[in-house]
Formats: structure tokens, C-alpha cells, sequence
């Protein structure tokens, strides 16, 4: 029986959409709260500006490539059938253009994580280049495999964007430092947040959007949404408890950035598997990502690479280790699929592999190819802003503009 | 006339300026500054990295006053702003050469 | 076959118009942020009364005059027999209540807009007063018109306010700021945004808001919705796009308050036209807005109209290009009627005239009620705090509070 | 007849649990910009620190005691039966699970807004036992005796929690300041809010998510829920309005604090109410509550205890006005019981005197308990701060952080 | 070379710059400060309860000129940032030993 | 004694406290403040209109020093916040007539 197109679905993708629109906003908040005065409004425009880039090479492009019609029983891409929208109609009540409206608001998020790692350096003309192409190169053909394509039809589990998102995205972090270099100073001069209400402004924002980015992702208000709202709730609280823990006990004190960071932390790690584990599972994945993540954020000092805000840390390991986790806690309850329980419901390690899998192919990929974006925009127009740029900051060398004004001097 | 130009603890501030005021003091120019010196700075931590911090808060007084009362608003300024704790600051006294209210035009003593 | 009310649609209804209440808080950032340090809380207040007021007068006369059921079949204003919203239950399931309240929002927004243009200088007495009376006589007239009037019915499309909203506001704002005057020492004396990060915050309030003030238009979560929330999505970021290459190649320099001006610019474009377009009209209407709101921002200095932050500018014109735009793009599979199809649609000329109709009228109108009503406000208690306060700073003299006491001193 | 889930119900709730997610942010945000500089951090944590521990032991165990299925037909406490959401499927489509997540919203934010009475003087370690304790102790009962128990079996009423939640913390914030003591200073030296453009970004959080609080307590999109919605959109208009018509009058200048505190008057004054009222009782209601309110807030130097915050002034007040308003203003076409109409729908003493009873409880219950627990920690732990941590700011004292590090010193 | 310090009203720190620059006088530096004066304060009210705020907003200008042209500059000062009002402020002059300029090494009167 | 005031471009704050801190000066104060000069200023651009922004960002450094420091001290100051572009700013030396350690009471050089 064909069931009719049901008004509630439609009402909570398109909240969702809204909600995962909010999120980049959040994100710029939370990455300009921790930058210092002088480099906060470049750091707002890298990301906002994701937002004005890739809606429009979304309906272009990138849905008819990943997603689209044309997408589906194809492996590795899809073909340019659906370009510009074409052929999609609202006389399904608007399912579809509501889901490619959401889906659209992750493509656009997903380059704006990796600003938080290039903080403070880059001059934004690459930025402005590499935020198309990465999202085209990396991004389009990484979230078909995953959702849909070679990797997922294997048998991997990607909720709403673990391995597609985080991971992916962490991982390009990592390659852009690389090639950009390190902060001239870093990392002997540090520069606390020169706002943490700001951060923590990000942070609300963040969390309320991200049940748009994981309950949204069961496209429909249904049990599952329900189930992926509930653990989204648990790990984001678990996670950020965890890190205050281990802060309280490690340095002596609670911290607020603590808490941000915990915070995000679990929401990373439970993006993956939100719609396939329940009861104590959101817990204890939470639990987890906040220790690891809140030990993750210190490889850069040792292995020197300068990821300013985080996003290998944070995101990278964050989505690594809440998508692995799915290869444990994955509860059969949520799909028929033979193979797919964790082992802890009983299921053989064939999943673990598949999760395994799935993230080596994003993490060579996405580190091969951002490696090389960024190797052609440094032999051509260059990476890095002057040095003169760097020290009296990037808001006025590049945007021509000053964050705050305050004072009786204007 | 002389120019006394206290560095305080911010928290003093009050305590400092209720102090002049009763003494007569009208008039004096505050600036909120950083200060470096034995008491030292603190640590900060965000994300497990401490930061050090050398400079602290403190608030410098200004207050341009007749020779004659130079002593006694020096004295009143190191009682009301000491805590007794390392980083209370200091107080120095320079001359100056003269002083123009900008409202009348009036100079000297008068004009303070 | 009647159909039960369908939980979505009430659902639906509900969000929307909780995204549009939270953008009259955003609108305060989007302002206050742009404004300096000692009139900022000015500036917020104006915004938040509106919400206050507004309201409370929308539930007693506004609704029964413009929308009310007494509305219907009339032509040019209701009568009050719903008066504080007799006759209102919610045996329907809600739906009607959801409506009305959704559209008080609108009606609370609407003044807020006009906030703007007047900054700095208009006394708060005379806002209190010029905001309800303005609403009475201009705001609920035009709706009326636009959404099931006379202006409606020959056959002008506006869907979510681009005419009854943004044209309105705007071309009030210049009359307003005629009869205020301009600001001492403007246009020689320029006062840079005093907080860029809360310009941006109201931004990012104001595009996450505006899918309910445009998809809500839909009055359900419908196809329709779906389709104008894509195309809310894609005019903000193609807007923000051009705004920000015409800064780039003209200025020099992409900057974040371009961004935010952009953004604004495509969603009051979008307005009147998120309904009844689809395909790429959303992207080359969001374009042309961005760049025609870049240049009509600089008008107020050629012609002398001390319009503070370019409400006339952003809202009246970018009203003004989408309301028009429809009369090109209108896609005719939106609607049954026969004669609505835009000139890129195999219509004639017949749409876009009834657009420059209902626009001239609303312009007429406004302009007119809103000089009459700031006249007779200046010859009673006066429009314009004294120099003083000018000099000093609204806030102290008019609210007697300051919006930042940090640091040392306090 | 069974009627199937309907999904805009489940889409309704989930985005309710976001709203009342969000108001935790943005009541840290409305209390912390109230705070000074120093003490903001601190300010900001005690609130973010309630929805990292609440959401876990909500799920472990405040469910099941007071909501869960072994909490119905009992009416005083429920037992363990679903501990960690044993026996919690997804099988009635996720309205349980929704719901549940919902609920845990409203159990994050009651401790949170008791951190407004105890500012910048509270050691964070007796903030971090007092925040769990007092959730089990006094909320989780409280909450089941006024929902489905004694209390609410008896014929009280309550629609989303100002008995349980705002009485209930408002009382038990004057029992912690007791225990607690003055701020050094306090009344004599006064702390002007650091930031009024973030209490004013926390007041928009909070209308916002209000929405959600209210009109989502009807657990479904249906004409309750709109008519609660509607009444919250009216009701913190109307008290907004009062409060500052209040401080026109009485001090000659209109607020934007008196804006912020007035429209969280109201909403705390509907909250009771806001499904059993209906036509222009909400305006009087937030008129009411607005006056109210807004001279109570007074009474603390009256009295002399150092509610810093005015938490008894706003939640306590407003929540108490509200409720008791309900006596008068239930509308019986909101429910089919007999007793249930309010004096002015015919109704006699009894709904009213129900109303007195319900509080009465509730208000001995919290206070008692909150002033056992504070003086238990008072006793071990100690639950103040050093008078040097107190004088030179807890955030630097506890948290190791500072909000802000604008400037070239950084 | 003196040391040329005044406090003014902030906003009239425009017409002070345009006047000294007018005059030929190339460099100074200024400070946000807040004053005590004569002129009082101002009372704020939050919730009701009113808040005696003592110090107000001033800008405190710097400059270091030569002995010839300080009497000129005291002057240009004193008309720019006269209002008439109450709380116009105060300029004091005080010695400078010596200047030096930092780019260059330079100093005297050459490093002004 | 005297007062060494030096007006150094922000970002050499750092470098310049470091060089003092080794040559054992104990004690410094700074200031935010806004300097204008040859460097002249730089213009931001807001919807198309661009400001003149002619004060630009500084730090004010105090230190208050034996007479017998005061040549070594000015060096190091010179050298640390040198960058050799224009702006680099100045330092001047006044006389200090007094100084008091608010802790203590003590006065003359071991106050400092
Ligand atoms: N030589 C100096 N010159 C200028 N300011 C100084 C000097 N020494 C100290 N100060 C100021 O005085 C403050 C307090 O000095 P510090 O050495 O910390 O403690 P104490 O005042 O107890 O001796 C410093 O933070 C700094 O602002
Ligand atoms: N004795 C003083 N020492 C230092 N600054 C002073 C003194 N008297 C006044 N000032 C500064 O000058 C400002 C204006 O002084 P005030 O007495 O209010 O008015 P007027 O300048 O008209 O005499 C004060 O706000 C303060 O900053
Ligand atoms: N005459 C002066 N009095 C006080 N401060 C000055 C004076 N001239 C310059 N300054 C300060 O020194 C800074 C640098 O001066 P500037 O003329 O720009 O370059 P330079 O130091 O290379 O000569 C200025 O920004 C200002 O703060």
C-alpha cells in the first residue's frame, strides 16, 4: 500500500534543514569566540561564506552528482541528469525538495569545519577557490560512497555524516595545515579566545542545530528521528561531562572551553551512529569521545602540526571514534540487514571491518586529494597571507574591516 | 603642583576613591591598565594548554593637586588602596609645570 | 472529500511562527550591532517594543481588520466582529489560531524594520507611539490589499510580504527619516559598526528565521513550502555571492558586513517571490538583488536622506526588484489561475503591471500615512531627542543604562 | 478507535525538546551578561554544567521515577523499572522516546535556573554535587506529585510547569542564598550588567524556546498546542509592556533589562496556564505578572537576602501569579472534568484553592530540602568561595579562564 | 620638550585632532580614561534600582613638544575642546628629559 | 628617578618584556592606547563607504627607574620594539620626584 506523503515528515525535514543551517552560523561563533580580536571577522567569513558558495553549486552540481536520480545504482557517481534541479518537482509533496534543500545544508557546513584549523593564516582569495573544489572533489564523491555508493552498499553505517562529515573533513584539516604551514610563534605564543561568552554563543547554537543535522537525518518524524533526537541529547551531555572530568582532575580546574569542547565532541561521535544504537550505548559513546577527544587535542604540540582550533582533534577523531564505536554498539533492532549488529548485540566483527574500511578509504582520499588542492593553489596563487598580515591580523588586511569598535575613541 | 599617579588593585578602586572624596580630593583621572611585577602573573588554561599570563589588571589613579597637599593624598591613597598582599603597587610623584581648566581658560591652583 | 487537519500543517504553522518571532531579536543584533557602542541599546529596544505592542494590538484589532473572517469578501478593510479574537477556537484543529499568531509575527516585525533608518536620533517616546499607529494605519490597510484585497484579487502576487512587509517598511523609513532629518554631523562623520560578531549573530538569526516567514507562507508543509524554502536558501547565499564580488572587485575587498548586507538583501528579495518560482529563478534573483542593493545603499549619500542603516536601501529596494522579478519568473505551475505566468513563462505583460500596481500603491500609501504620521508627531511631542543626547548617546539620556560596563572599573 | 501515530505530533515534540534545549544557553546568556566581567564564565558553566549531568540521570533514573510507566497509578513516586529506558522501543513511531527527551529538557534547565540566585560566590564543586542531589530530591518528586500525582490527581492544575518548575526553583533559590549568605558588599555596592546586548541575546533565546516549553506540553501540533502557543506570545508581550510601563512611570525611563525582565515574567506567568486559557486572559496574566514582578523584585533589599539574580523576584513571583491566575482564568472548554472552571467561567473556590494547596506543597517540599542539602554541603564541602576568589572573580578562581581578551595585550 | 596632557570630553577628540593637525602638530597619543570631577556623575537604573555610576567617559591626548610650542598647542587645545559644559577637563604640562625616536634612534627635538 | 614612557607597536609588547625581564627590570606598567602620526592611519570599508581610521592601536609602557638605569633601560626599549618600519613610536623620560610601594610604605629606590 502506498502510503501518502505525510505533512509531519515533510514539517521535520524542513526544520531540520533550517536547524543545520543555523549550525554554520553556530560553527563561525565558536570558531570566532576562540580566535584572537584581530583574525575573528576572517574567521566568520570563511565560513559564512561556505554557506553563500555551495548552495548554489549544490543544486548545480553537487546533488545531481551524489544524490540525485541519476546516483542511485551507481557506485562512484552520478551523472549531471539532475543538474540544476531538473526534473524535480513538488508533486510529492515536497519530500524532495526538502531533503535536497537539508542535504544541501550539510555540503555546506562540512568545508566550514576545516576553517577552524587554517585559522589565522589564509589568505581568503584560496580560501574563496578551495571551498568549491574541495566540496566537488572530496566532499561529493566521499558522501556518495558512503551514503548509497560502493562503501555503503558493502555494508559500513554512516547515520548523518560520520565518516562523510567528520572524519572527511577532519582528515583535509589535517593535509591544509600541512601545506599552509604553522603560525609564525605557534606553538610557543598562545592566544586564549578573545571571547568565550562568543564560543560558547557557538555552542548553544551547535548543539540546537545538530538535532536538526542527526534526527533530521532519519527523514521523517518517526521512531528512528526519535531514537537519533534522544541519543544526540545523551552523547553531546555524556561527552562534555567526560571532558570536564578529565580536565577537573588532569589541570585542577572545570573550564568553559571544556565544556564547548565536550560538547561538540559528542556530537561528532554520535553523528555516525545516531540512528543505530539506543538505551546506554549514546552514553557511553559519549563518554568515550570525551576522554579521547579531550587527550586528542594535544597530538598537535607533539606532533607538531599547527591545527589552530582543533578539527583533527575534535572532528577528525571525534568521527573516528563514534563510527568505529558503531561496530560495537550498532543495536540490529533499527534495520533488517543480516550482518549489521555490533558486538555487543551479538554480531561477528565483519562490521567493525566494514566501519574500518569505509574511514580508511574517506581518510586516504580526503587527505590524497585536499594534499593536492591545496599543493596547486599554493604553486599558483599562494596560501598564506604576508607576513606583515599575520602579525597586525587578517580582519583588516583582508576584509578591510575591525570586529569591534567600542569606546569613546569612535 | 605635582601629579600622583597611583597603580591600584581594580577592587581598591572604591575604596580609593570614597577616601579622596572625603579628604577633598575633587578631581582625578582613571585608566584601566596592566600591570607587571613581583606578584607575578597567573596561568590560564583552555584546552589543557596553560597560558601564561604576565600582565594583570590594575587600574592607575591620576591626580594633579597643589604642592601642599602632595603628602597627605599620598598617604591617603597608600592606606586606602593596600591590601597588604604582593602587587598593591605603587605611587610616584612629578612635577608639573601648569595646568589650564579647559572650560574657563582659569590656570594654576585654581584651575586644578 | 474533506480532509482532517493534518498534525504537520499545525506543526508546520507552529515553527514558523516561532522562527519569525526570533527574528525580531535578530533584526535588534543585525542593527545594534551596526550601530555604536552608546546608542546600541536604543536601537534594541526600538526592535524588542515592537514585539511588545504589537502583539497585543494585532489579537485585538489587527487580525479582525486585515485577515479576520470579517475580512474575507471585502475589499478594503475588515470590520472588528473578531475583535480580541472572538469567535476564535480551536475546534479546527488549531490551524486558525497557529495563522493568526504566525501572522502577528509579521505584524511585529514590520515597524522593527522601519528601527533602523531612524537610529540615533528619534526620541523613544514618539517610537511608542509612531510604532502602533503606524501599524493601524499603514501596515494592517496594505496587507489587507496585498493578501486578499483589491490588490490581491486583480491579480498581484506576493507571498510572504514582499510588497505588505518590505516595500511598506521601506519606503516608510525614508519618510520617517525625511521628516526626522539627518543625524549631526552625517554624512562627514562615519561611525563604523560598533560589534561586527553581533551584526553577524543577528544575521545568522535572520536567515535561519526567514524559512518560517517565507516557507511558513505555505501555511502548511506542503510542496509549496518545500519549494519556497529552496528558494529562501538559494537567493540569501546567491545575494550574499554577488554582494560580495561587487565589494571585491569595486572595493577591494570582500567584507563580512557585505556578507550580512547580501544575505539580507537576497532574503527580502526572495520575499515576495518564494512560492511562485522554482529552478534557477531563486539564484538569479538572489544575484540581481545582491547587486543592485550594493549599489542602491550608496543613494542615500547622493541624495542626501540620512537613512542610518539602509532600510531604504536593503528593504525597499530588494522588495522592490523581488516583487517585480516575479512578473518574469512567476512559473505558472504554482498556481491554477490563467493569467499568472511571468514574462519567462509565456505570460505578457499583464502580471508584471499588476506587480508595479500594487507596489506604486503601497509606496503611495505609505509614503504618505507614514510623512502624516511622524509630521503630526513632530509638531506634538516631538520626534527628535535633544543634542545633548545626540552627542552623549541614547542610551544613558533616554534608557538610563549602558550596554557594556567591562573591565577594571566596575 | 486507535488512531496511527501521526507524525506531526512526533515532529511537533522533537522540535519542542530542541526550543527547550536552546533556553538553557540562553538563560546563561540572560544571566551571564547580567553578571560582572569577572564572574561571567562561572555564570555561563553553572548553567551549561545542568544539561551535561541532568540528561544522564534523567535517563537512568528520573524517568522511571516520576514519568515512566511504573510512576502511573502511583502517587508519590514511581520505582526503577525502566532504568536507562529499560523496555523503551521505538515501535509506537518515537512519540515515547520523544516525549521522554522532552522531559529531560525541562529537567536540565529547573537547577539551571537556580544558579541566578547564588552568583559569584558559590564554590563550582558544591554547585556540581547541589545540581543532581536537588534534582532527585526536590524536582523529580515535586514534578511527579503536580503530573499524574497526588497533587494533580486531587484537581490542581499545571500545564507545563510553573508549579513544578518555577515555583519549585524560584523558592528553592531564596532556601540556597540563605544558606549561602551575602555577597561581600552587597547592597551597598551595586554591579550594573556587564553586557546588556547578551542578556538581551539570552531574552530572545528564552521567548524563543519558550515556545517550545509551552506549546509543545500539549505533546502533539494540535488546537491545545496552538492556543498554548498563542498564549505565550501574548502573555510575555503584555508583561514586557507592563514592566516598562511600570518604570516610565515610576523612574522616568523605559529599560531594555525591563524589557528582558518583564517578557521572562510573563512567559514564567503563563507557563502554568497556557492550555486552560484562553481569549484576552493571557494578556491579563502577563499584565499582571508584569506589575507583580516588577515590584518584586524590590523585595530582596527589603528583606535582605542576596537573590542576585532575582530569581524569587521573577520565577518564584511570576510562577506563583500565574498559577494561582489559573484559579480565575481556566477556561473549562480546555478540558471535559467538572470542577475545573475558574471563577470568571462560573467556576467556584475550589479550582483555586487547589491551586494554593499544589503550591503550598510545593513550596514547603523545596524549601525545605534545598536549605537540608545546602547546609549538608555547607557542612562538608563547603559551599562558598574565598572571600579573594569572590573579590577577584570566580572565573579566573575556578575555571582558570577569563571571558574576554580583547586588545593589543593579547 | 614638554609633555602636553589633556583630558578632554570624548567626543570632542575629533575637533582636537583637526585643530592640532591644522597646527602642524604631527603625532599624539590617546587613551580612554574615565573622570572624577566637579561634573559628577550619572545614575543608571537596572531593574529599579538606581546605580550611581562616579566616573565618566574621557579621553586623555598626549603630546610631546617642543618649549616654543607649548603655549600654542595649550592654547588650540583649550578652544578645540571647549563646550562650555561642566567636566571639559584639564590640560597640564609637565618636563620631558628626553625623547627618543624608536624606528630610528634618533632624538631631541628631531624625534618628536 | 625616573618615569620611561614608550609608546611600541602591539605586537612587540612580548619581545620588549622579555629583553626588559632579563635585564632585571622587576616592574612595568601598559596601557591600551590609540597613537596617531606619520605612520598615519588606515581606512575600513563598510557598505562601500570607507572611514578614516586615524588612531591607531599602541601600547603605552611605564617604568619607573634609577637614574642610573634609565640610559641602559632606553637602549633596550629601542632595540626590543624596533621593527624599522614607521609607527615604531617613541620614549621619553621624565623626572619622578617620589615613589611609595603601597604594600609596605617603603619609599625612594627600593620602592620601585
Ligand atoms: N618599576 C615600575 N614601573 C612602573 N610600574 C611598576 C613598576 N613596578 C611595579 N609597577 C606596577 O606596580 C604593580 C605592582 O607591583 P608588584 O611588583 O607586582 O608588587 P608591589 O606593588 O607589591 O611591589 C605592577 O603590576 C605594575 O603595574
Ligand atoms: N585634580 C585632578 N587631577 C586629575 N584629573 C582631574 C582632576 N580634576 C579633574 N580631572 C579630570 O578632568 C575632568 C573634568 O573635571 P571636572 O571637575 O568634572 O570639570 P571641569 O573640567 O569643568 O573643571 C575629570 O573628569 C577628570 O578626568
Ligand atoms: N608628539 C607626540 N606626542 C606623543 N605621542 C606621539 C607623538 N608623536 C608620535 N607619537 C606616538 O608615537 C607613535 C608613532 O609615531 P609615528 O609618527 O607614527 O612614527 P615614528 O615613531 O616612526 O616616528 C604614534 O602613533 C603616537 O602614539
Amino acid at each position: 500500500m502506498e502510503e501518502p506523503v505525510q505533512s509531519g515528515n515533510v514539517a521535520w525535514v524542513l526544520v531540520s534543514a533550517a536547524l543545520v543551517l543555523f549550525m554554520t552560523p553556530g560553527l563561525a561563533f565558536f570558531y570566532g569566540g576562540m580566535d584572537r580580536t584581530r583574525n575573528v571577522l576572517n574567521m566568520l567569513m570563511m565560513n559564512f561564506y561556505c554557506v553563500l558558495v555551495i548552495p548554489v553549486l549544490w543544486v548545480l552540481v553537487g546533488y545531481t552528482l551524489s544524490y540525485g536520480p541519476s546516483a542511485v545504482g551507481n557506485d562512484f557517481i552520478g551523472n549531471f541528469d539532475a543538474f540544476m534541479l531538473k526534473g524535480i518537482g513538488i508533486a510529492d509533496g515536497g519530500m524532495g525538495l526538502a531533503t535536497i534543500a537539508y542535504l544541501g545544508m550539510f555540503a555546506a557546513i562540512t568545508p566550514a569545519l576545516i576553517s577552524g584549523a587554517v585559522a589565522d593564516r589564509m589568505k581568503f582569495s584560496a580560501w574563496a577557490i578551495f571551498v568549491p573544489v574541495w566540496s566537488l572533489l572530496v566532499y561529493v564523491p566521499v558522501f556518495k560512497w558512503v551514503f548509497g555508493g560502493w562503501l555503503g552498499q558493502r555494508g559500513s553505517l554512516d547515520f548523518a555524516g560520520g565518516t562523510a562529515i567528520h572524519v572527511n573533513a577532519g582528515i583535509a584539516a589535517l593535509a591544509a595545515v600541512l601545506v599552509l604551514g604553522k603560525r609564525r610563534g605557534w606553538p610557543q605564543e598562545g592566544h586564549p579566545p578573545h571571547s568565550m561568552p562568543l564560543v560558547m554563543i557557538g555552542t548553544g547554537i551547535l548543539w540546537f542545530g545538530w538535532f536538526g543535522f542527526n534526527a533530521g537525518s532519519a527523514l521523517g518524524a518517526n521512531g528512528q528521528a526519535a531514537q537519533a533526537f534522544m541519543n544526540t541529547f545523551l552523547a553531546a551531555a555524556a561527552a562534555g561531562l567526560a571532558w570536564v572530568v578529565v580536565e577537573w582532575l588532569r589541570d585542577g580546574h572545570p573550564t568553559n572551553l571544556g565544556v564547548a569542547s565536550g560538547i561538540v565532541a559528542g556530537l561528532v561521535a554520535i553523528t555516525p551512529a545516531a540512528g543505530f544504537v539506543s538505551g546506554a550505548a549514546p552514553i557511553w559513546i559519549g563518554l568515550i569521545a570525551g576522554v579521547v577527544c579531550c587527550y586528542a587535542v594535544r597530538l598537535k604540540t607533539r606532533f607538531g602540526y599547527d591545527d589552530a582550533l582543533d578539527v583533527v582533534g575534535v572532528h577528525f577523531v571525534g568521527g573516528l571514534v563514534g563510527s568505529l564505536l558503531i561496530g560495537f554498539f550498532a543495536n540490529p533492532g533499527f534495520f533488517g540487514a543480516g550482518h549489521r549488529e555490533g558486538l555487543f548485540y551479538g554480531g561477528n566483527l565483519r562490521l567493525l571491518g566494514e566501519q574500518l574500511l569505509a574511514n580508511g578509504v574517506a581518510i586516504v582520499w580526503s587527505f590524497c586529494m585536499t594534499f593536492a588542492i591545496m599543493m596547486a593553489l599554493k604553486k599558483t596563487i599562494g596560501v598564506r597571507v604576508e607576513a606583515e598580515a599575520e602579525a597586525t591580523g587578517l580582519d583588516l588586511a583582508l576584509h578591510s574591516e575591525t570586529a569591534y569598535h567600542g569606546g569613546g575613541l569612535h | 603642583m605635582k601629579l600622583i599617579t597611583a597603580i591600584i588593585k581594580p577592587f581598591k578602586l572604591d575604596e580609593v576613591k570614597s577616601a579622596l572624596r572625603e579628604a577633598g580630593v575633587e578631581g582625578m583621572t582613571v585608566t584601566e591598565v596592566r600591570g607587571f611585577g613581583r606578584q607575578g602573573g597567573h596561568t590560564e588554561t583552555y584546552r589543557g594548554t596553560e597560558y601564561q599570563i604576565d600582565f594583570v589588571p590594575k587600574v592607575k589613579v591620576e591626580i594633579v593637586t597643589d604642592e601642599s597637599a602632595v603628602d597627605r593624598v599620598v598617604e591617603l591613597l597608600t592606606d586606602a588602596a593596600r591590601s597588604g598582599k604582593i602587587g598593591d603597587g605603587k605611587i610616584w610623584v612629578t612635577g608639573v609645570e601648569s595646568i589650564v581648566r579647559i572650560r574657563t581658560g582659569e590656570s594654576g591652583s585654581s584651575a586644578i
